[in-house]
C-alpha cells in the first residue's frame, strides 16, 4: 500500500516538476509546481513527517506560491517562449554537457545502495520537531524570525512603487 | 515500506529538472520557481536521511530550509517586480545590467 | 640639587616652549628661554665636573657615573639602554658644548633680533644642545649614533635656515644645507657599517663592554681594521677632514652664531671625540692610527693652504677650522688622545671667539663678508678688534696662549710618533699665523674700504654680543693653562682625563707615554714660536705692508695661487667624479631602466592582465545562467570526483 | 477492512449532509435575508420553498456553459473545483460527534484524528485561496482578474490573523488534535469564554476566509460585476457559489470546534441517563454539534445582512494593523497568564 503510494506520488511529483520547466505559460508552471508540493508532502506523510508535511502544503503552497502566482499576475506576463534548443549554440552545449553529466552521475548513483536497514520507524508529530526547535534550535529558529522580519522590510522597500519624479540617471539605466 | 533509495533518486531527479529549469528557461520567474524545484529535493534527501538516521535534524533543518525559501522568496520576488518596472521584462538572456 | 641627570631636559623643555609659545615671547624672551635652559644644562655639566673630578681624585680607577634613564631597545640578543656615562672625557665635552654654546646662545639674543624667524632658530639651536649632549653622553654607540645623526639634522637645518637665500651666486643655502646632509651620509654610511661590524663582533653596542671584549679577545686583524676605517669614515665626514671636508666651507650659509657654536666649537669636533672614545679599537690597530694621522696631517696643511687665499671672512675662518681639526686627528693618529681633548677645548674657545667677533663684523658691516671691503675697522669696533686679536694670537699659537699649548702637545706626540707629520705640522703652523694674520691686516688695519652707506652705519655690537666675546676671550687666554707641558707644570686636563685611557697601559706599544726630555721639549715649543712669528712677519711683510696698493687683490696671479683660491677644486673634482657620473647614473636608470625596462614591463603585465581579462569575460558575460552553469558543471564534477573515489 | 469500509462510509455520510447543508444553506440565507427586509422569500416551489434548492440545481444543469474568449479553458474549468475541494476536505479533521456503538465496537465520529488536525486545516484553508485566483485569471477578464488578486491578498492577510487566534488554544491544551481541543472543553470551560479576544478574532477573520459580507470584496457587485466568477455560468458557476458555502459550513464547525465546546453540552450530557445509553449519548453529541453549527451559520446569513461592505483600503487597514496586532496581544497576555500559573 504505501510503496503503491509512493510510486504514485513519486510519479505524480516528477511529472509535475517536468510540467513546471516546459510549460510556456508561467501560471501554468506555478500551479503544476503547486502540485509538485503535493506530491511531496504526501511523500513526507509516508515517511511520517507529518509536521513538515503540514508545513510544505501551508508554507509552500499556501504562502510562497501565492506570492509567486500573485506576482505572475500583477506583472501580467506573457507566455514566454520556450527554449529554442535548435538555434542556440550555447544552450545546446549546456544541455548536452548537463545530460551527459546527469547522466553519469545518476549511473554513478544507481550503482551504490544506501543502508536501509535501519529504518527507525522515526515519526516528526508537532511536538517532537518543536523539542528540537525551542530547545536545541533556539538560537537558529530566532534568527529565521528575525531573517524572516528583514525579508519582509527588504521586499517592501525594493516592491515599493518608485519616487513620482524619477531622476534622468535612472531613467537611463 | 518502500525503497529509500527510490526517494533518493526520486530527489535526485527533482534536483536535475530544477537545475535544467535554472539553466534553460529565460523567465526569471520560472527560473525563481526551479530553484524552489531544487530547494525541494533537497528537503526530500534530508527527511529520507532524517528517516534513515533516526536523528529530527533533519526534519528541522527543512523546517528552517522552508523559512528560508519563503524569505529568498520575498525578497526575490520583490527584486522582480523591480527588475520589470525597470525594464518592462523579466526576460534574463535580456537582463544584462552587469555588463558594462 | 643635582642637575646633572636632567641635562638631557632642559635643552627638550627650552625646544619645546619655544616651539609652541616662541613666536609670542618675542626674540628676547625666546633667546632668553633657551640660554637658560643651556644654562641650566651648564650648571648641570658643571655639578657633574666635580663629582667626576672627586671620583678622579679618589683614583680607584672607575671615575664614572652612569645615569640609566630607561631601557630603550631590548630585541632578541640585542639590548641597548638610555643611559648617560658621566666620565671626564664626556664631562669636558659637555663642559664645552654647554659653557660656550651658552655664551652662543645668549650671543644669539643679539645677533637674531633683526630675524624674523628667531623663535625657529632657538628651536633649532636647542634641539642640537640636546642632540650634541645625547651624542656625547650616550653609554653605547647607538645613542652616540642617534646624537649623531641628530647634530646632523640640526646642522641641515640651520644651515638652510636662511632658506630663501642664495649663498653664493651658483648654490642656495638650501642646497649648502643639503650638500652638507648628503656629505655628512657617506660618513655615516661608514659609521653604520662599522655598527654593524661592532654589533657582530663583539654582541654588544656598549662602550665598556665593546672594549673589554675587544683588548680581550680582539677579532681578526681584517675587521679591526675595518672597524677603525669604516669609524674613521665617520668621522671624516662630521668632523670635516680629508676627502669630506668639501660640507664645511658651504655650511657658513647659516648664521654665524651657527657657524660658531657647530661648525667650529662642538659638532665638528664629535668625529674628534668618538675616535677618542674609541682609543681602545684603534689602539689594537696601530696601522689605522696612522690613517687616523696622516689623514689629520694632511687635512691640516690642506685646508691651511686655501685658508690663505680666501676672501670671505668666514671662509677664512672654516677653512681654519678644517685645519684645526686635522690638528686634532693629528694629535689622535699620534696617540695623544688627551692632546686631540685639549686642542678641542681650547679650539672651541678661540673659534668660538673668532667666529662670534667674525659674527659682530658681519652684523656691524650689515652683512657684509668680504674682507676686501673692509679695513680699519678697530678704531669703529674697539672691543671685537681687541678679541678677535687674542683670538688670533691664540690660534697662531704664540706662546701663552691657549692655543699655543695644545698645539704644543700634538706636535710634541707628532714629533716623537711621526716626525714627518710633526713637519707637516709646523709648517701648517706657520701657514695658521700667516692666514690669521692676513685676515686681521685686511680686516681691522689699514685704510678703510667700506662702501659709505656701510660705514655709515658702522657701530660697535651691543652688550649682549661683545660681553660672550670677552669671556671667550678671556678663556682663550687661560684656557691653556690646564695643560700645560711637564716641563712648565702640571698637565691638569691630562690627569683628569687619565682614567679614561688607562685602558691603553694594557696594550702593546701605549705603555706610558714616553716624556719628551725638557730639552727637547723646549726646542719644540721654539720651534712652533718661530712658526708662528714667521707666519705673523709673513703677512705683516706681504700682506700689511702692500694693503693698500694697487694689485692686491688682483686676478693675475701665478697657477697655484689660483689653485688655492679655487680651494684645489675639490669641489670640481668631486662633481666630475662623483656628482656628474652619479647623476649620468640616475638618467640612465630613468632613462633606460625605468622608461625602457621597467616601464615596458609593467604594461606588458598590463596587457598581459587586459588579456586574461579579456579571456576572462568571456565567462563573465553577465548572464545569471551561464553563472548558474559554470556552478552546476563544477559541482557535478566535484561530484563525479567523490563518487569515483569511492568507489 | 471494516476500517476502511467505517472509514468511506463516514466520508460519504459526512458529504452527503455537508452537500444538503449547502443546498438547503442558500434557501436559509434567502429566507433570512427575506425575513430580515420584512419579505417573504422563494415559496412557490414546494411547501415553503422547500424544493427551491433542487430547482435552482436543475437550472445550473441546463444553463449553457459559457467559456470566454482567450480564456485559458483548462484552468478555467479547474477552477470551481479547486474553489469547492479544500472546504470539503477540512471537514475531515473536524469531530462532529464522539463515539457511536457500532458494529460491535465504538466508532469515533471523525473521518481522520490526525495529531497535527489545526495544521491540516490551516494547510488546506491556505489552498482556497487557489480557486479564486486560478477562476479569476483564466477568465481572461479585468473584472475577474482584480477580484481574484483581491481575493487572494485577502485571504492571506486574515490567514496570519486565524492562526494566531487559535495559538492560545493550542497553548492551553497542548495538541494539535482537534479531538484533544473539544475534549479539552468538555471538561474546562469553552474557549469562546475564556478566550473572548480569540474568539472575536477568528470570528472576523473567518468572515473575511470565507468572502462573505462585510468582507466580500473579491465579489463586489458594484465595482466589479462579480469579481472572480464574472465569467462563470451553469454547473462551473454552481461549483463556486457551493464552494463557498461549504467553506461557510467549514468555518462554523472550525468556530463550533475550537471556541464553542464542539459537541460537547454541558451539564445535560452528564446525566447519568446518558452514561448508560452510550448510543443516545453519541446521537446527542452529533445534534448537539450540528445545532450550534446551525446557530453560527445563522449568524453568517446575519451579519451578511446587516452590515454594509467594507472598502478594500480598510479591509486591508483592519486586517494588518488591528486585528495582527490584537491576536500577538492576545498571545502575549494568555503566554503571561500561563507563565503565573506555571511559576
Amino acid at each position: 500500500m504505501e510503496t503503491v503510494l509512493f510510486y504514485l506520488f513519486a510519479a505524480l511529483t516528477l511529472a509535475s516538476g517536468l510540467m513546471v520547466i516546459t510549460r510556456r505559460n508561467p501560471v501554468a508552471s506555478a500551479l503544476y509546481l503547486v502540485l509538485c508540493f503535493f506530491g511531496l508532502a504526501g511523500i513526507y506523510v509516508l515517511m511520517d513527517a507529518y509536521f513538515l508535511a503540514a508545513i510544505q502544503i501551508a508554507v509552500y503552497a499556501g504562502a510562497i506560491m501565492v506570492l509567486f502566482l500573485f506576482v505572475i499576475m500583477l506583472l501580467r506576463l506573457e507566455p514566454t517562449e520556450l527554449p529554442s534548443f535548435m538555434n542556440s549554440w550555447s544552450k545546446r552545449l549546456y544541455v548536452a554537457v548537463t545530460l551527459v553529466l546527469g547522466g553519469v552521475f545518476l549511473g554513478l548513483d544507481l550503482m551504490r545502495t544506501v543502508n536501509t536497514g535501519a529504518d527507525s520507524a522515526l515519526t516528526g508529530e508537532a511536538g517532537a520537531i518543536a523539542d528540537r526547535l525551542f530547545n536545541r534550535y533556539l538560537l537558529p529558529f530566532e534568527v529565521t524570525a528575525l531573517l524572516l522580519l528583514v525579508a519582509i522590510v527588504g521586499a517592501v522597500v525594493m516592491a515599493r512603487r518608485e519616487s513620482p519624479k524619477p531622476t534622468a540617471s535612472m531613467e537611463e539605466v | 515500506m518502500f525503497d529509500y533509495n527510490h526517494a533518493l533518486i526520486l530527489a535526485f531527479m527533482l534536483f536535475t529538472l530544477g537545475t535544467a529549469g535554472v539553466l534553460l528557461r529565460r523567465s526569471a520567474l520560472v527560473v525563481f520557481m526551479s530553484i524552489e524545484l531544487m530547494l525541494n529535493a533537497v528537503n526530500l534527501v534530508l527527511v529520507v536521511f532524517s528517516r534513515l538516521r533516526g536523528d529530527l535534524d533533519g526534519q528541522v533543518i527543512c523546517f528552517f530550509i522552508m523559512a528560508v525559501a519563503a524569505a529568498e522568496a520575498a525578497v526575490g520576488l520583490a527584486i522582480i517586480i523591480a527588475f520589470f518596472k525597470r525594464k518592462k521584462h523579466v526576460d534574463l538572456d535580456r537582463a544584462s545590467l552587469l555588463r558594462s | 640639587m643635582d642637575l646633572y641627570p636632567l641635562i638631557l631636559a632642559f635643552p627638550l623643555i627650552g625646544l619645546l616652549i619655544n616651539a609652541v609659545l616662541g613666536r609670542r615671547l618675542g626674540v628676547r624672551g625666546s633667546g632668553a628661554v633657551a640660554s637658560v635652559a643651556v644654562l641650566l644644562s651648564f650648571v648641570g655639566a658643571i655639578q657633574a665636573f666635580i663629582k667626576v673630578r672627586h671620583l678622579v681624585a679618589l683614583g680607584d680607577g672607575e671615575a664614572r657615573l652612569v645615569v640609566r634613564l630607561w631601557e630603550w631597545i631590548h630585541v632578541g640578543g640585542f639590548s641597548a639602554d638610555l643611559s648617560l656615562l658621566f666620565d671626564p672625557l664626556s664631562v669636558v665635552m659637555i663642559l664645552v658644548v654647554t659653557g660656550v654654546g651658552f655664551l652662543i646662545h645668549v650671543y644669539s639674543i643679539g645677533y637674531m633680533s633683526h630675524d624674523r624667524d628667531y623663535a625657529r632658530f632657538f628651536v633649532y639651536l636647542n634641539l642640537f644642545m640636546l642632540a650634541m649632549l645625547l651624542l656625547v653622553l650616550g653609554d653605547n654607540y647607538l645613542v652616540l649614533f642617534v646624537g649623531w645623526e641628530g647634530v646632523g639634522l640640526c646642522s641641515y637645518l640651520l644651515i638652510g635656515f636662511w632658506y630663501d637665500r642664495m649663498f653664493t651666486t651658483k648654490m642656495s643655502n638650501a642646497a649648502a644645507g643639503k650638500k652638507a646632509f648628503i656629505v655628512n651620509r657617506v660618513g655615516d654610511f661608514g659609521f653604520l657599517l662599522a655598527l654593524f661590524l661592532i654589533f657582530t663582533n663583539f654582541h654588544s653596542l656598549n662602550f665598556d663592554t665593546v672594549f673589554a671584549a675587544a683588548a680581550h679577545h680582539p677579532a681578526a686583524t681584517g675587521v679591526m681594521t675595518a672597524i677603525g676605517l669604516l669609524l674613521l669614515l665617520g668621522a671624516t665626514g662630521k668632523s670635516a677632514q680629508l676627502p669630506l671636508f668639501v660640507w664645511l666651507p658651504d655650511a657658513m650659509a647659516g648664521p654665524t652664531p651657527v657657524s660658531a657654536l657647530i661648525h667650529a666649537a662642538t659638532m665638528v669636533t664629535a668625529g674628534v671625540y668618538m675616535v677618542a672614545r674609541s682609543h681602545i679599537l684603534y689602539a689594537l690597530t696601530p696601522d689605522v692610527l696612522t690613517v687616523v694621522a696622516w689623514v689629520g696631517g694632511l687635512t691640516a696643511i690642506f685646508a691651511a693652504t686655501i685658508a690663505c687665499t680666501q676672501n670671505d671672512i668666514k671662509k677664512v675662518l672654516a677653512y681654519s677650522t678644517v685645519s684645526q681639526l686635522g690638528y686634532m686627528f693629528l694629535g689622535l693618529g699620534c696617540a695623544a688622545f688627551g692632546g686631540g681633548v685639549f686642542h678641542v677645548v681650547t679650539h672651541a674657545f678661540f673659534k668660538a671667539l673668532l667666529f662670534l667677533g667674525a659674527g659682530s663684523v658681519i652684523h656691524a658691516m650689515s652683512d657684509e663678508q668680504d674682507i676686501r671691503r673692509m679695513g680699519g675697522l678697530r678704531h669703529k669696533l674697539p672691543l671685537t678688534f681687541a678679541t678677535f686679536l687674542i683670538a688670533t694670537l691664540a690660534i697662531a699659537g704664540l706662546p701663552g696662549f691657549s692655543g699655543f699649548f695644545s698645539k704644543d702637545e700634538i706636535l710634541a706626540a707628532a714629533f716623537s710618533r711621526q716626525p714627518a707629520l710633526w713637519g707637516l705640522g709646523v709648517v701648517t703652523a706657520g701657514l695658521t699665523s700667516f692666514y690669521m694674520f692676513r685676515l686681521m691686516f685686511l680686516t681691522f688695519f689699514g685704510k678703510s674700504r667700506v662702501e659709505p652707506e656701510r660705514a655709515a652705519k658702522l657701530k660697535e655690537s651691543p652688550p649682549v654680543m661683545t660681553v660672550p666675546l670677552l669671556i671667550l676671550a678671556l678663556l682663550s687666554i687661560v684656557g691653556g693653562l690646564i695643560g700645560l707641558p711637564p716641563v712648565l707644570g702640571r698637565h691638569l686636563l691630562g690627569g683628569f682625563l687619565a682614567p679614561v685611557f688607562e685602558g691603553l697601559h694594557h696594550i702593546e706599544g701605549f705603555g706610558h707615554a714616553e716624556h719628551l726630555s725638557a730639552s727637547k721639549e723646549w726646542l719644540l715649543m721654539g720651534i712652533s714660536t718661530v712658526a708662528a712669528l714667521g707666519g705673523f712677519l709673513l703677512a705683516w711683510t706681504r700682506v700689511h705692508k702692500v694693503g693698500d696698493k694697487e694689485g692686491l687683490f688682483a686676478k693675475s696671479r701665478n697657477g697655484f695661487y689660483r689653485l688655492l683660491e679655487d680651494k684645489y677644486r675639490v669641489d670640481e673634482v668631486y662633481d666630475l667624479l662623483i656628482v656628474r657620473p652619479l647623476s649620468k647614473l640616475a638618467r640612465f636608470c630613468w632613462r633606460v631602466v625605468d622608461e625602457l625596462v621597467i616601464d615596458l614591463a609593467v604594461n606588458f603585465s598590463g596587457l598581459g592582465v587586459r588579456l586574461g581579462g579579456e579571456l576572462m569575460r568571456l565567462f563573465q558575460n553577465g548572464r545569471i545562467q551561464s553563472y548558474a552553469f559554470f556552478m552546476v558543471l563544477g559541482l557535478v564534477m566535484l561530484l563525479i570526483r567523490v563518487l569515483v573515489q569511492q568507489g | 477492512m471494516t476500517g476502511l469500509l467505517i472509514t468511506l462510509g463516514k466520508i460519504l455520510a459526512v458529504f452527503t449532509v455537508t452537500m444538503l447543508t449547502v443546498a438547503y444553506l442558500t434557501l436559509l440565507e434567502r429566507k433570512v435575508c427575506a425575513y430580515i427586509q420584512l419579505r417573504k422569500g422563494p415559496n412557490r416551489v414546494g411547501p415553503w420553498g422547500l424544493f427551491q434548492p433542487i430547482a435552482d440545481g436543475l437550472k445550473f444543469v441546463f444553463k449553457e456553459d459559457f467559456v470566454p474568449a482567450g480564456a485559458n479553458r483548462a484552468l478555467h474549468a479547474v477552477a470551481p473545483v479547486l474553489a469547492m475541494a479544500p472546504a470539503l476536505t477540512t471537514c475531515a479533521v473536524i469531530p462532529f460527534g464522539s463515539t457511536l456503538p457500532m458494529f460491535g465496537g465504538e466508532v469515533n465520529m471523525i473521518i481522520a484524528d490526525l495529531s497535527i488536525g489545526v495544521l491540516f486545516v490551516f494547510a488546506i484553508g491556505s489552498l482556497s485561496v487557489y480557486g479564486l485566483i486560478t477562476g479569476g485569471w483564466a477568465s481572461n477578464n479585468k473584472y475577474a482578474l482584480f477580484g481574484a488578486l483581491r481575493a487572494g491578498a485577502q485571504m492571506i492577510s486574515y490567514e496570519i490573523t486565524l492562526g494566531l487566534a487559535i495559538i492560545p488554544i493550542i497553548m492551553a491544551t497542548g495538541s494539535l488534535r482537534l479531538s484533544d481541543i473539544v475534549a479539552y472543553q468538555g471538561a474546562h470551560p469553552w474557549f469562546m469564554i475564556v478566550q473572548p479576544l480569540g474568539f472575536l478574532l477568528f470570528v472576523v477573520a473567518s468572515f473575511a476566509e470565507t468572502n462573505r459580507l462585510p468582507f466580500d470584496i473579491p465579489e463586489a457587485e458594484p465595482e466589479l460585476v462579480a469579481g472572480y466568477h464574472t465569467e462563470y455560468s451553469s454547473m462551473k458557476f454552481a461549483g463556486f457559489y457551493m464552494g463557498e458555502y461549504a467553506a461557510m459550513i467549514t468555518a462554523a464547525a472550525l468556530i463550533v470546534t475550537l471556541f464553542c465546546g464542539g459537541y460537547h453540552l454541558p451539564w445535560l450530557e452528564n446525566l447519568n441517563f446518558f452514561k448508560e445509553h452510550a448510543t443516545l449519548l453519541g446521537l446527542l453529541h452529533i445534534g448537539t454539534f450540528l445545532a450550534k453549527m446551525g446557530i453560527c451559520l445563522f449568524g453568517f446569513i446575519w451579519v451578511r445582512w446587516s452590515l454594509p461592505r467594507f472598502r478594500y483600503d480598510q479591509l486591508m487597514k483592519l486586517g494588518w494593523k488591528v486585528l495582527l496586532p490584537l491576536g500577538l496581544i492576545n498571545i502575549l497576555i494568555y503566554g503571561l497568564f500561563t507563565l503565573k500559573d506555571s511559576i
